[in-house]
């Protein structure tokens, strides 16, 4: 029996994949269910998730099992039945202690860390000695890369109006950035072709066994 | 005679669709020429020994198969072929059932290969860089036993391996954290064992700092295309990753004559708008 | 108090180590400026022998740990916890000698990573520089920002919307509340809540992440407050989708296909899907404006959507719009941090060519 | 009180997490590791608004009878099943209320639970990310257009990038002389991401953490404080 129910998930898969498909000719009653049937599940997928590998081993089996031993976990369980608080209009606002215990920490966490990796670390990267003795191609690209990272910079500085002499280096980061734009997307375009790739490889080898 | 922009839509979706799905029923076999990371790689594979045992770790899960498993494949391949020994780890935890559809792929390429004295499916172990770590001390002590539950003395080609250096090669297939990063940081950087391995395209720039003169990586596979090269290096017929790039490479120059009708069609309109103004004008 | 003592360190010759007939010594230091997790085992006048060094493990065995035939070098050893007592055993194997010898170690924790100096410094000057400009704009000082495209687009958006009668789509992003960009998309919402209160136009904003639900309905309840219109207010129009990143976006796809909203919003943070929205989008011919500091994502909506709010100008467009005099201060003290950049960056390459490394250390030990 | 309490909380949280950032000394150390923690434990409770919010909306739309109800009704379908088979007999290695249902697992091969993650749920979500391969395409298609100098540049490397990432790029280009790198296409795709695109991004990615930092300071001082809402 399994075996037939292992073939049977396939056929279920493959009516899935054309149920989606189905949606790049138009909208449709197949798409339709395949979307409502994929909010449903997904959202009760992260529900069992979310309970089975985070609220289960962090919260409740520590406390059952060694109570005393995490009482500090109290604190986090408390907030999270104040989240829950939410639900009810007369108690909606003491939800927003939990919300604010976790934008707080969160606005600290991304300043850091934007500051360091984003910020720090791309500006160091930039502060190089341009030329490479011997190697014309590199040499050339550290400048383009230099003036193509301050130029970029400045094509966000909103303190004065581009015009004159102040709109060139603005024009050429602009410049930079669509280089940038075209290059990603067609760097892109393979990673993507592959998904199709992979669900083409899907419905050909492992439903209809017409590839190896 | 105009065509509505959804009709339009759909015959490109439709012309897209078949030039994916022509190539991978009726492979075109197209070879291409090996990068430079690619041949280091392969010549890697190439120069060690026969009876040299490697690892390859299998650092992704089912999400990024279509790239890396037909590197898999491929590396286990020439490294067989070679007569090395081959290891199979895994730091992703959905790692080993992929090492184990490796190897079934080239049962019947191979027959004569077996478990244990060819190969070895060790597992996944959480981690990361620590566990390399770990293994460079001793293997024994990371995966006390296989998949299977055997213990590492029993099995035959693990008599010799205590720890990382003895290992000629690693090869980490990776599409993200742990990964290649921490084969390279660990294995090479500490015990001095060459790494090489292969990544998805998206995340290929950002190990090619790795490939240096200290030799921190030793060649990378990125992507569909270098798995191809890969493929044709080796002299593999009909390799998955080949008929997959054809279809690639379909696809890139649709794509591109995609963009040149887009361009003719603008390009027309804007001509009759000029003469039908000039008619009017007259 | 133990971590008072910061660059002390305890470490006393256990055993008897062979007499020192070679020149090799060997040295453990606590590894400076850190949580106490690391120490530098180093050796010295060990030319023409192999240094090996072993650990003991919790069963006093060594085990090695690292080997060099370098005559002078250091290996940190990481990942130790602080304030246990860790032992190594070095031995430097020449033709002639051998000398080997046990030291003990621990670890301790420091007040300050010294590394870190110069990040605190960068922090402080560009967070006093936006302070300062908050409070010069609160004392009424007339800040100047240029305009940014895209932005006059969203009345004009809004505008179709009412006169078609069609609802406006607003998507706050796929990340969860403690993404930055969430929050950022959480005041341009509050700002076109506020229009579409007035004109009368349905919004609808579909949730990923029940915190984000929570913020959009504050958020959209209170502008329609503000505009004095509470009675149009639909909570119902404010709603969570799933937290699958996929299931999201076949929600939001069927939305855009059965509701034909006339205006799209994509704000926040992005990754894979945006074009999958912002194509769909586009095939209903919505006018859409995107906006996201996903750099990775910038040329899918710049390439589909009519409008697009590059990096910044996400976070930009909120004081923008709102002309509130805090948020142009903060703007203004961002542009003050991209100026003391570019001056960097530029004494940073001069530095470089000139063969001075200290001045992109300072910067660069950070990591 | 009901406003200037979380402004404070905020506040604090927003020190500590400064504080074991530039502090190795215990406890600040591991101060930020215990926050994510109880982050995940808190955002694990919040999760439950989001399914009764879903619950509410479709229930209505259901009873309503609105237009296209009933494939409301199996989406909630859907979500039920799921929902119980994940409860009464767990997924993976973890085990629900009712054990790990190996009679059942016996029968269809896997928990009930993963059959319908594995059959369903992951062919529906590669499917939907397939389809950026369409979409990829047809967004080529209408927006590389020779219009202004800006598009074109957008299109030209777009196009370098593409030949240059196929087997038609080397191909293409494979009779040209070894010493002139540039005009191999590859290589030219090499160039142009390490350079000119690596500076454009860099300019993105500090610009914006301008923002994020300026943002971040603001929301800490509580001077941004939108996310809360009104005063009620």
């Amino acid at each position: 029996m399994a075996e037939f129910m292992t073939v049977l998930g396939l056929y279920i898969g493959a009516f899935f994949t054309f149920c989606i498909f189905s949606f790049l000719y138009k909208d449709n009653p197949f798409c339709k269910l395949a979307e409502q049937i994929f909010v449903g599940l997904s959202a009760a997928y992260w529900v069992i998730y979310i309970i089975y590998n985070t609220l289960l081993p962090n919260l409740f089996t520590k406390l059952f099992t060694d109570f005393s031993g995490n009482l500090i976990l109290l604190i986090p369980g408390a907030l999270g039945v104040m989240m829950l608080m939410r639900l009810h209009p007369k108690t909606q606002w003491i939800s927003r202690y939990p919300i604010a215990l976790v934008i707080g920490t969160s606005a600290g966490i991304s300043m850091l860390r934007y500051m360091k990796s984003d910020l720090l670390q791309q500006m160091t990267a930039t502060m190089i000695n341009p030329v490479v003795q011997g190697d014309i191609i590199a040499t050339v690209g550290n400048f383009i890369l230099i003036v193509g990272t301050i130029c970029g910079i400045y094509f966000f500085y909103f303190s004065k109006k581009q015009e004159g002499v102040y709109a060139v280096p603005s024009k050429i980061g602009i410049y930079f950035l669509m280089i940038s734009f075209g290059a990603s997307f067609g760097y892109t375009v393979m990673a993507r072709i592959s998904l199709l790739i992979g669900r083409l490889e899907f419905l050909l080898k492992d439903w209809l066994h017409l590839i190896n | 005679m105009s065509i509505s922009p959804q009709t339009e839509r759909r015959i490109i979706y439709l012309v897209l669709f078949l030039a994916v799905l022509l190539p991978l029923l009726f492979p075109i076999g197209w070879r291409t020429e090996s990068s430079p990371h690619v041949r280091m790689a392969h010549k890697l594979v190439e120069q060690s020994p026969a009876g040299s045992v490697a690892i390859v770790s299998f650092d992704y899960d089912p999400a990024s198969m279509t790239e890396l498993q037909p590197m898999a494949v491929a590396m286990i391949d020439h490294a067989w072929s070679k007569g090395h020994k081959v290891i199979a780890t895994a730091l992703w935890p959905q790692g080993p059932q992929l090492a184990d559809q490796a190897f079934r792929a080239l049962s019947e390429k191979y027959p004569e290969k077996q478990y244990g004295v060819d190969y070895v499916n060790l597992g996944y172990k959480v981690g990361g860089m620590v566990t390399i770590q770990a293994m460079g001390r001793s293997l024994v002590e990371v995966y006390p036993t296989d998949t299977g539950g055997t213990a590492l003395n029993q099995i035959p080609m693990l008599a010799k391996v205590n720890t990382l250096r003895d290992i000629a090669y690693i090869s980490s297939l990776s599409s993200g954290d742990p990964g290649i990063k921490q084969w390279v940081m660990a294995a090479h950087d500490m015990y001095n064992v060459p790494v090489t391995g292969g990544t998805t395209a998206i995340s290929a720039p950002g190990f090619i700092p790795y490939i240096n003169s200290q030799n921190q990586l030793i060649g990378l596979l990125g992507g569909l295309k270098a798995a191809a090269e890969y493929e044709g290096l080796i002299g593999m017929e009909n390799g998955s990753a080949t008929a997959k790039m054809d279809s690639q490479s379909v696809a890139h120059l649709l794509i591109l004559i995609f963009i040149a009708i887009g361009n003719y069609k603008v390009w027309r309109n804007k001509r009759i708008k000029r003469t039908q103004d000039l008619k009017e004008e007259i | 108090m133990r971590s008072l003592g910061i660059f002390c360190l305890v470490f006393m010759l256990l055993g008897l180590a062979l007499p020192l007939m070679g020149e090799a010594s060997f040295e453990i230091k606590d590894f400076p400026h850190d949580a106490g997790t690391a120490l530098n085992l180093e050796w010295k006048g060990a030319s023409g022998s192999t240094v090996t060094i072993q650990k003991a493990d919790s069963m006093q065995v060594f085990h090695e740990l690292h080997q060099s035939t370098d005559a002078e070098g250091s290996f940190t050893d990481t990942e130790l916890s602080p304030d246990e007592t860790y032992r190594y055993r070095m031995i430097a194997v020449s033709e002639a000698d051998s000398v080997s010898q046990v030291l003990e170690a621990q670890p301790v924790e420091q007040w300050f990573y010294l590394d870190k100096l110069s990040f605190l410094l960068m922090l402080i000057v560009i967070s006093a520089a936006i302070l300062l400009y908050i409070y010069a704009a609160k004392r009424g000082k007339d800040l100047f920002v240029r305009r940014i495209n895209g932005l006059d687009s969203m009345d004009e958006a809004i505008g179709r919307a009412t006169e078609k009668g069609k609802p406006i789509l607003y998507v706050p992003g796929i990340s969860d509340l403690d993404d930055i960009q969430t929050i950022a998309s959480m005041t341009i919402l509050s700002h076109l809540a506020h229009k579409a209160a007035e004109y009368d136009t349905d919004l609808i904003v579909p949730c990923r992440f029940s915190m984000v639900l929570s913020a959009a309905r504050e958020v959209v309840r209170e502008s329609y407050l503000k505009a004095g219109r509470l009675d149009a207010y639909k909570e119902s129009n404010v709603f969570y989708l799933t937290d699958d990143q996929f299931g999201y976006v076949a929600g939001i796809d069927g939305i855009m296909v059965r509701e034909q909203p006339a205006a799209n919003f994509f704000m926040g943070s992005f990754y894979a899907e945006s074009l999958i929205l912002a194509e769909t989008g586009f095939s209903t011919g919505a006018i859409q404006t995107a906006g996201t500091a996903q750099a990775h994502q910038l040329p899918f909506f710049v390439v589909s959507c009519d409008y697009t709010l590059i990096g910044e100008e996400l976070f930009a467009a909120s004081a923008y719009l709102s002309k509130d005099p805090q948020q142009l201060g903060s703007l203004k003290g961002h542009d003050f941090g991209k100026l003391l950049i570019i001056l960097l960056i530029l004494c940073g390459i001069v530095t470089e060519s000139l063969g001075w490394s200290w001045f992109k250390d300072f910067f660069g030990k950070v990591f | 009180m009901k406003r200037n309490i979380p402004l404070i909380i905020v506040f604090l949280a927003g020190l500590v997490v400064f504080a074991s950032e530039f502090i190795p000394h215990r406890p600040f150390s591991q101060i930020n590791e215990t926050l994510e923690r109880w982050f995940m434990i808190i955002s694990g409770f919040a999760m439950f608004l989001g399914q009764v919010s879903l619950l509410r909306v479709n229930g209505a739309k259901i009873k309503n009878k609105v237009k296209d109800w009933p494939y409301y009704l199996a989406g909630m379908i859907s979500f039920a099943l799921m929902l119980i088979f994940g409860l009464l007999w767990g997924m993976e290695k973890t085990d629900g209320i009712l054990g790990d249902g190996a009679s059942i697992q016996a029968w269809l091969g896997l928990k009930p639970f993963d059959y319908l993650f594995e059959n369903v749920y992951q062919h529906l979500s590669a499917t939907m990310f397939a389809l950026l391969a369409f979409y990829i395409a047809s967004a080529a298609y209408r927006a590389f257009i020779i219009r202004s100098f800006e598009s074109n540049l957008l299109m030209i490397t777009a196009v370098i990038v593409i030949l240059g990432r196929s087997s038609f790029g080397t191909m293409l280009t494979g009779w040209i002389p070894n010493n002139l790198p540039l005009l191999h296409l590859p290589n030219l795709t090499d160039f142009i991401m390490e350079f000119p695109n690596s500076a454009a991004q860099r300019a993105i990615m500090i610009s914006a953490a301008l923002g994020i930092v300026g943002s971040s300071l603001r929301i800490i001082l509580g001077i941004e404080r939108s996310y809360l809402g009104g005063d009620k």
